[in-house]
C-alpha cells in the first residue's frame, strides 16, 4: 500500500509538474526577493535585508506574532524593518495566497462548467463583489471598513441568485454559465449605474481598482484574512480532483459511477467561490489569472486534474507575484494595480501559447 | 406468437420463472460453471413500470419485468421500441413515471449513488467520449465508486482496472487518447470502464457497436464467462437475434414499449417473432448453438 | 507669488460697452474661446459650468444657477459660515447625465449659458459645433472659459484666465461690475492678511503632501501635486511648500497611479493633507481617519500622524467666497492661526449689494 | 414555383413568428409614441403632436430632406418641433437600427462559435472598441469628431487580431472564442491602464458611458451612419440564415456537405462584426441586446436560422426602444444609459424565462 | 490465403478488374436492372495513398484501390484496420500524405467543394446530433450543395427530401426532434440526409449501426436498388460479412491499414480470411444468397 502509494506520487509528479513547480517556485522566490529588496522607501540592499533578518523580529515570536495578529508590536522597529516587515513582506504572502485562491477556483469551474471560457468570476461572482463594493462605497459609505466582507459577500449572493435560477430539478453546465452571465451582466448595469452617482473621482478610483484588482496597500490584515479559507481550500481541492475528472466524462457517465452530480457540482462550485470570494476580499478582482492559469498548466501537465490543480497551486502565485513586481515597480513609486499588469503579461504570453500549440483550450 | 400474451406473462412473472429456467439451462451450453456458483447473485426487478421522458408521454409500460441474478438476459426488439429507456429505468438514469424497480428486494430509488453504482453497472448506448483521455484513465474512472472521498488507489484498483483492460482486449492501446483510437476501440474502452466498475449486475446497451466480428465475439465470451462463472447478472441490448439467441440464458422481445414475449432463446425466436416484432422475413433454423436466424427480406 | 495672479485686476480688452457700469440696452462682453457675445439685456437666468462659476454667481448676488455640470460636486456647506448667504440646490439640474442632453438646454431656456462650448464639444461624444450653433441660435449663447485646469488639449491655443479675471468678465455680463471690485478689494485684503501669517523663512513653512484617500481606512493614496489650477490656491497663499515637488511622485493626473504608506514613509511629509473628505466635519475626520492612521503600524511612524498634522484638504472647485473659506481654514491647519482672516458679515454685505 | 415560394413564406411564418414580429412592432411603435410626446423639454402632448405632424416639416419635402442628410434647414421652426424633429424622433430610429443590428450580430456569432454565450462582443470587439475610445478621449483629443469611426475600427482591428491568432491552418470555435475573450481581456486591461491617464474624471465617464451603450444626443446624423451598413446587413443575414443552420450541424458534416467552412465563417463573423461596429459608432456598447434577444426569439420560434434573423430584426428594435423609454425616462430628467436599461430589462426577463423553460440557451 | 498478395494485387489492380468484375456478376443477384444502367456512373479511385492523422504517423498504405462506377464495394476489416480512415481520404475529409484520390479521373481535391458534395455523399461513423433539429429539416441539409447562395428550396429539393425520407423509414418520424429518437432512428435520419443529397457516389461507414434487422436490410435494399437502377456507385463499411457478401459486388478486406485481399465476395469470404484477418474462427458456407459465415469463437 505505501509503495503503491510512492508509485501514485511518482505517477502524479511526472517530469513536466515537476518542471512547472520548480519554475513556478523560482519565479515567486525572484519576486519576492525583489519585491522586499526595493520600493519607495529608499535603502540598500544591504539595509533591506538586514531588515529582513532583523533580529528584534525574527528571534522575538512576540513580534512575528504581533504582525501576524495585527496587535501591537511590543518593541521598537526601525523605519526600515516596519517597512519591509509590515508591508512588502505580506504583500508578497498576499499575492501568493490570491494567486493560489484564482487559479485553483477557475480550473474548478472549468470543471464544473465544462466551458473553457470558464474563470473564477464566471458565475456571476466580479460583478456581484463589484456590485457591493460601489453599493458601500456610494450609499453606505460609513461602512466601507467592512467593504472586502461586503466584496466577498456580493459575490457570494449573485453565486447563489445563479444557483437559483439555473436550478430546475437539477442544473447543467451551460444553465449555469448562462444564468451566471446574466446576473452577472445585471449586477454589471446596476454597477454602471452607480457609478454615475458617484459623488467625486476618489470614489471612482477607488471602485475601478477594485474591479481591476490591486495588491497596494495590502498587509498583514489581508494576510490573515485570506490565509484562513485558504487553509481550508487547497487540501480540499486537492482532494476533489477526482471528483472534477470524472465531471468532466459527462454528467451521464458521472451519475452512472454512482456520483451525485448536483451535490457534488455545487459543492464544487461552492468551494471555488469561496477560493474567488477570499480573493475578492483582499484584492479585489483580478482579471485573467483564473483563466489563463488552468489552461496553461493544462497545456504542460494535460487533462488530469490531481496534476492540473497541483500545478495550479504553483503557477497561479508565479503569475500573481511575477506581476506584482511589475505593478509595483515599473512605475515606482506610482503603482499600478496588479489586474492591469496580470492581463498585460499572462494575455499575450496566452496567445503566443495559442498560436504554437493546436489544442490550447480543449478542456 | 401474439396471442401469447396476458396468460403468458402471468404464469411467467409470478416465481414459476427460476423453476422453468433450471429447466432451459439443461439446453444451453457452457453451462458446466452454473452449478458451482456461490448463490449470491444479485436480481433485478422491474414491476408496474411505466416510463417516460420529461417531454414526452409514457413509452415503455412493463408489467413484470426481471433480470434473473447470474444469468444473461438479452433484450431485442425493433428501433425505438424502448429497449434502452428501459435499461435507463432499470439502472436508475430515469425515473419511472410509476412502478419500482428493485436490486436484490430493494428498490434501487432508495440505494445510495455509490452503493448502487459498485452494484450495477451501466453500459450506455452511445458515449461521448473526451478527447484527450487515456484508455487507462477512463477505465480507472470505474472504480469511482470503490473509493471513499479521501482514498487515492489501492491496489485493489490496480488489479479490477488491469483484468478490465484484458478483458475489454485494450491492453495495447492504455495509453491512448480516445480521440485518436477508431469507433470500435472506444468501445472497448467503454467496455473496460463498465467492466472495472466490478459490479455484480451489468446491463450493456448494444455493446457490440462498431465492433468486429471477432471482439463481438470476444465481448459476448466475456460476458458469458462474467455470468457463469463470477456469477454476475448480466441484461444486454443486442441487435444480432442469433447472438443473442447463442449467448443469452433469456431473451425479452419488446414490441412497441410493451414485452411481447420472452423465455429461453429456442422458445422465443421463431419465425412469427421475426414476421411480428421485426417485421422480417427469415428463417430459423437450429444450429449446433441454437437457432440460427437466416435472414431474407423485410416484409 | 501667486501663481495664479489672482486680485490683479488687469482689464484686459476693454470691449465691453458696459462696462463697469449698470446699463440697459445693447452691450457686449468678450471673452476668450467665445469671443464677443452680444447681449440684448441683462441675462436673468443662466447655467453654469461648474461650482467655481456658480459661486461667482452667488458673490454677485444673483440666483443660484438653473444647472451645473454635477450638482454633487458643487458643495454649499462653505456658505454656511457666511450669514445670510445660502444655496439650495434641490432645484438645480444636472447638466451631465449620461453624456449632454441637448432637449435640456431648451427646457431650461437660461438667457446665458456660461460654458466653455469647447468643453461640450470635446468631453462627449454627440455635441459638435452644428450643436452648439443650434443651441446659440435658438436658445442663449455661450459665454465661458474652462480655466480650471491646463490640461485639457483643447485649452493650449486660447487665453488662460485667472479665477478674478473671469470673475470680472462674469460681472459685465451681469452689469454687476460694482460687486466684482469690491470682492476684488476685498481679496486683496485677505491676501495681505495672509501673507502676514506666513512665515517669512522658507524652512519655517511646513512641508504639505496633498493626497486623495477614500474611505475611513485609507490604506493607498492617491497624489497631487499643487499646480497651477484653483483648486490650489489656498496652498500657493499659504506658501507652503510641496512635499512631492522633488520626489519622483507623480501628480495622479498625469498618471493615475496610487502611492502606499511606504511612499508616504520616504516622503515623510511635515504635514499631510487628504482630499475626499469635505463632507465630514473635523472632528468627524479626527476620529475615523487619523484615528486609524494613529493606529496603523507603519502610519503611526508618520511624522504628520504624531504630530496631529493631518488634515482635510480641501474641496475641487473653488469661487470667489469659497476661496476665502477655503483658505481660512486652512491656514488654521498650517499656521494654527485662531483669528479669522476676512470678515464674514463683509462678504455678506457684498453679496446682497 | 411561386406556389412553392408562397409554402415557402407560410412555413416561415407560422405562428409564433408571426406573434412576436406582431408585439415587436407594437413595442416599438408604442415606445416611439411615448418617445415622441415626453422629455425633458416640458410640452403638452397636444403640443407635441402638433409638431410631430408640423405641416412646416411634414408637408415640405426640403426640410424632410435637409434633416436627413443634415443640411441647414431652410424653414424656421419653433422648438417643439425642433425639439420632436431633431432630437426625439431620430432617437427613436437609430434605437430601432442599433437594435436590429446587434441582434443580428449576436445571432450569427451563436452558430459561428456554436457557444450560448457569445454575443457581438464575443469576438473582443467591445474591448477593442472601448480602448480605441479611451485612445481617442485622453491620446488623441483633437480627433474626438472621429470617435464613432475609431469605435468601429478598434472593434475591427480587435477581430483581425482574434482571427489571426485563431487561425491555426484553419479555425475552430473555440479557439476563436477563446482568443476572443484574451484578446479583449487584453485591450480591456489597456483600457483600464488609460484611465490611469485619464485627464479628469469627466473623460473616464465618458469611456464608461460609451462602454456602456447610451442613445443620448443621437440625432440624425447617427441615423445616416448606421442606415447605410444596415441596408446591406439586413438582407444579406437573411440569405445567409441557411449557412447559419448548417455551421449548427457541426464542421464535419457542413463541410461533407460542401461548404467551405473556413471561408464561410469568416464571411459571417465580418458580417457580424460589422453589424456590430454600425452598433457601436452611434451607440457604444450596448450590453445584452446582442445575446439575450436571440434566446429569447429562439424560444419563441424555434433553432431554424431563417425564422430566427427574421425574429431578431423585430425584437432587438423592440427590447432598445423600449429600453430607452425607460433610460431617457425613467429618472427624469436624469438620463440614464440605454445599456444599463436593457440589461436591467432584458436580464430579470431573460432569467425569468430561463426559470420557466428547461431549454432555454440550448442552440 | 496470406501469401495471396503482391502479385494478385498486381494483377487486379491494372485495369483487369473490369472484366472480372462482369464474370462476377453473373452469380449475384439483384442484377436484373444491371444492363439498363445509363453507363454515366461515376468511379472513384485512389491510387498510392498514404493516410495519417496530423499527430500519428501514416496509418493507412494503398497502392490502388478502386469503387467502381455503379456497383457496391464493401469495406470490411477489423477495428482500427483503416476502413474510416480510409473512407475519410476518399471523401477529401482527411488529406492523404501522399498519392491521389480521384473521381471519374478527376482529382477531389481540385473540384470545389460543393461540386464535390453534390457527386460524393459520406455518411461518418459517429454523428453528433443537435438535439432539437427535426429529421425533415436534417434530410434538408442535405440539399445543401445544390442550392446556390441566393436560391431558396425549389421543388426539386422538395422531391429529394421525400424520397430520402421515404428511402431511409422515416417518414413518420419527420417532425420528431433527433434529440428524443432512439439511437437506430437517429442513424436513419442521418442516412436520410446523405440520400437526400442525390449525389452520384454514396460513401456508408457502418450505415447499419444501431439499426435492428429489419432496418438493417432496408438499408441495404435501399443501397442495392440505388446501385443497380439508380446507377450509383457506393462504398461501404460493414462489420457483418455476411450480409457484405450478399449485398457487395466487391469485398475490400483491410488488415492494419493495407488491403489484405479484393475482389467478389465469393471469392474473397473464406475461412482462410476470417482467420487471418479477422481472428475468428468460422464456417463459411455457400447459401442462396451468396456466402454464408457462421462464426464459431475468437481466435
Ligand atoms: N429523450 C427522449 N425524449 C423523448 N422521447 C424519447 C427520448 N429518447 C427516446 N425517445 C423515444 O422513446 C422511444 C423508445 O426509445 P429507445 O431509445 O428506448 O428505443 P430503443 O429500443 O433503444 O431503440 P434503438 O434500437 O434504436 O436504440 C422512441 O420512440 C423514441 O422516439
Ligand atoms: N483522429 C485520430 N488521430 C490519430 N489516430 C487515429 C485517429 N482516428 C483513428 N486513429 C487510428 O487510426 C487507426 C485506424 O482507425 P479507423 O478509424 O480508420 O479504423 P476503422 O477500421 O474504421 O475501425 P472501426 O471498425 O473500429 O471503426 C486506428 O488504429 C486508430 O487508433
Ligand atoms: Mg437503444
Ligand atoms: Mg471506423
Amino acid at each position: 500500500m505505501s509503495e503503491n502509494f510512492e508509485k501514485e506520487i511518482n505517477k502524479t509528479f511526472d517530469g513536466a509538474l515537476t518542471a512547472l513547480v520548480v519554475a513556478s517556485i523560482a519565479i515567486v522566490v525572484i519576486g519576492g526577493l525583489v519585491q522586499v529588496s526595493f520600493g519607495a522607501f529608499t535603502m540598500s540592499l544591504e539595509q533591506a535585508w538586514r531588515a529582513v533578518f532583523d533580529p528584534k523580529v525574527i528571534t522575538n515570536p512576540d513580534v512575528l506574532l504581533a504582525l501576524l495578529l495585527g496587535n501591537e508590536i511590543p518593541v521598537d522597529l526601525s523605519s526600515e524593518t516596519t517597512v519591509v516587515w509590515s508591508l512588502r513582506l505580506p504583500r508578497v504572502l498576499v499575492g501568493i495566497l490570491v494567486g493560489a485562491n484564482l487559479a485553483i477556483s477557475g480550473a474548478i469551474f472549468q470543471a464544473v462548467t465544462r466551458n473553457e471560457l470558464a474563470s473564477p468570476y464566471i458565475l456571476g461572482v466580479s460583478h456581484g463583489a463589484g456590485f457591493a463594493v460601489l453599493l458601500t462605497l456610494i450609499v453606505f459609505s460609513g461602512l466601507s471598513v467592512f467593504l472586502p466582507i461586503f466584496a466577498a459577500l456580493g459575490g457570494i449572493v449573485a453565486f447563489i441568485i445563479v444557483y437559483a435560477i439555473a436550478w430546475k430539478g437539477g442544473t447543467s453546465p451551460v444553465r449555469l454559465v448562462l444564468a451566471g452571465f446574466i446576473v452577472g451582466t445585471i449586477f454589471y448595469s446596476f454597477q454602471r449605474g452607480l457609478f454615475f452617482f458617484a459623488p467625486d473621482i476618489g470614489v471612482v478610483q477607488t471602485a475601478l481598482a477594485w474591479t481591476t484588482g490591486s495588491l497596494t496597500g495590502t498587509g498583514w490584515e489581508q494576510v490573515r484574512t485570506v490565509l484562513i479559507p485558504t487553509l481550508f481550500i487547497v487540501p480540499v481541492s486537492l482532494v476533489v480532483s477526482r471528483q472534477l475528472n470524472l465531471l468532466l466524462l459527462g454528467e451521464r457517465t458521472a451519475r452512472s459511477l454512482g456520483m451525485s452530480v448536483e451535490r457534488v457540482r455545487f459543492m464544487l462550485s461552492a468551494l471555488a467561490i469561496l477560493a474567488a470570494s477570499a480573493a475578492i476580499s483582499v484584492a479585489g478582482i483580478v482579471s485573467f489569472v483564473g483563466l489563463i492559469v488552468p489552461h496553461i498548466v493544462r497545456n504542460i501537465v494535460g487533462t488530469d486534474y490531481r496534476k492540473l490543480v497541483l500545478g495550479c497551486l504553483f503557477a497561479g502565485p508565479a503569475l500573481v507575484v511575477g506581476a506584482d513586481v511589475g505593478a509595483r515597480l515599473a512605475l515606482n513609486p506610482i503603482q499600478v494595480p496588479v489586474g492591469i499588469v496580470t492581463g498585460l503579461v499572462g494575455g499575450p504570453y496566452f496567445l503566443y501559447l495559442m498560436r504554437k500549440r493546436q489544442k490550447l483550450g480543449e478542456l | 406468437m401474439s396471442e401469447r400474451t396476458a396468460d403468458d406473462r402471468e404464469r411467467k412473472t409470478d416465481g414459476g420463472m427460476v423453476t422453468e429456467r433450471d429447466e432451459r439451462e439443461v439446453d444451453n451450453e457452457g453451462k458446466t460453471n452454473d452449478r458451482q456458483k456461490s448463490g449470491t447473485a444479485s436480481e433485478l426487478r422491474g414491476g408496474d413500470l411505466e416510463i417516460g421522458y420529461p417531454d414526452s408521454g409514457i413509452i415503455v409500460e412493463c408489467e413484470s419485468i426481471i433480470v434473473p441474478a447470474g444469468e444473461i438476459t438479452a433484450f431485442v426488439g425493433p428501433n425505438g421500441s424502448g429497449k434502452s429507456t428501459l435499461l435507463k429505468a432499470m439502472s436508475r438514469e430515469l425515473h419511472p413515471e410509476s412502478g419500482v424497480v428493485q436490486l436484490d428486494g430493494e428498490d434501487v430509488h432508495s440505494l445510495g449513488t455509490k452503493t448502487l453504482a459498485r452494484k450495477l453497472g451501466l453500459l450506455s448506448q452511445e458515449n461521448e467520449s473526451p478527447g484527450n483521455l487515456t484508455v487507462e484513465n477512463l477505465a480507472y474512472h470505474g472504480r469511482y465508486p470503490h473509493r471513499g472521498f479521501f482514498e487515492s488507489k489501492t491496489e485493489e484498483d490496480h488489479e479490477a482496472v488491469e483484468r478490465a483492460l484484458e478483458l475489454a482486449g485494450v491492453t495495447h492501446l492504455r495509453d491512448e487518447e480516445m480521440g485518436s483510437l477508431s469507433g470500435g476501440q472506444r468501445q472497448l474502452a467503454w467496455i473496460a470502464m463498465v467492466l472495472a466498475q466490478d459490479t455484480d449486475v451489468l446491463l450493456l446497451d448494444e455493446p457490440t457497436t462498431y465492433l468486429d466480428l471477432r471482439h463481438q465475439l470476444r465481448v459476448l465470451e466475456v460476458v458469458r464467462t462474467l455470468a457463469h462463472e463470477e456469477d454476475l447478472t448480466i441484461g444486454i441490448v443486442l441487435h444480432d437475434i442469433s447472438q443473442a439467441a447463442r449467448y443469452a440464458n433469456n431473451l425479452v422481445a419488446l414490441r412497441d414499449g410493451e414485452p411481447y414475449d420472452w423465455g429461453p432463446p429456442s422458445e422465443v425466436v421463431t419465425e412469427e417473432l421475426l414476421a411480428d416484432v421485426f417485421g422480417v422475413e427469415a428463417t430459423v433454423g437450429i444450429g449446433p448453438e441454437g437457432p440460427v436466424v437466416t435472414p431474407r427480406r423485410p416484409l | 507669488t501667486d501663481g495664479n495672479g489672482e486680485g490683479k485686476q488687469t482689464s484686459t480688452d476693454g470691449t465691453g460697452t458696459g462696462d463697469g457700469t449698470t446699463q440697459s440696452g445693447p452691450y457686449s462682453v468678450s471673452m476668450e474661446p467665445v469671443g464677443k457675445v452680444e447681449f440684448e439685456s441683462v441675462p436673468k437666468t443662466w447655467v453654469a459650468n461648474n461650482g467655481s462659476w456658480a459661486d461667482m454667481g452667488v458673490a454677485l448676488g444673483l440666483e443660484p444657477p438653473k444647472a451645473v455640470w454635477l450638482t454633487s460636486r458643487y458643495h454649499t456647506q462653505y456658505y454656511d459660515d457666511i450669514p445670510g448667504v445660502s444655496v439650495d440646490k434641490s432645484g438645480m439640474r444636472d447638466l451631465s447625465s449620461d453624456g449632454v442632453n441637448k432637449e435640456l438646454f431648451y427646457e431650461l431656456d437660461a438667457d446665458i449659458h456660461v460654458i466653455d462650448p469647447n468643453f461640450l464639444m470635446n468631453r462627449f461624444d454627440g455635441w459638435n459645433q452644428s450643436d452648439i450653433d443650434e443651441i446659440k441660435k435658438k436658445v442663449a449663447p455661450f459665454f465661458g472659459n474652462s480655466i480650471f485646469s491646463h490640461s485639457y488639449d483643447f485649452h493650449k491655443d486660447y487665453k488662460y484666465y485667472s479665477l478674478y479675471e473671469a470673475f470680472e468678465k462674469l460681472s459685465k455680463v451681469f452689469q454687476r461690475t460694482d460687486r466684482y471690485e469690491k470682492f476684488a478689494s476685498l481679496h486683496d485684503e485677505f491676501e495681505s492678511n495672509v501673507e502676514s501669517v506666513v512665515p517669512k523663512k522658507k524652512e519655517d513653512r511646513p512641508e504639505v503632501a496633498i493626497m486623495w484617500a477614500t474611505g475611513n481606512q485609507p490604506k493607498s493614496f492617491l497624489p497631487y501635486l499643487i499646480g497651477e489650477g484653483t483648486s490650489f490656491k489656498q496652498w500657493r497663499s499659504l506658501k507652503v511648500r510641496d512635499a512631492l515637488a522633488n520626489t519622483s511622485v507623480q501628480d495622479f493626473h498625469a498618471n493615475r497611479g496610487k502611492v502606499d504608506y511606504e511612499t508616504l514613509l520616504e516622503i515623510d511629509p511635515d504635514v499631510l493633507l487628504l482630499r475626499g473628505h469635505e463632507q465630514q466635519s473635523a472632528k468627524e475626520f479626527q476620529n475615523t481617519v487619523v484615528s486609524f492612521m494613529k493606529d496603523h503600524n507603519v502610519a503611526s511612524k508618520l511624522t504628520a500622524v504624531k504630530n496631529g498634522d493631518v488634515y482635510r484638504g480641501g474641496p475641487l472647485y473653488q469661487g470667489p467666497i469659497t476661496n476665502l473659506v477655503i483658505t481660512d481654514r486652512a491656514a488654521k491647519q498650517v499656521y494654527d492661526v485662531s483669528e479669522p482672516l476676512f470678515d464674514r458679515e463683509k462678504v455678506a454685505d457684498i453679496v446682497s449689494g
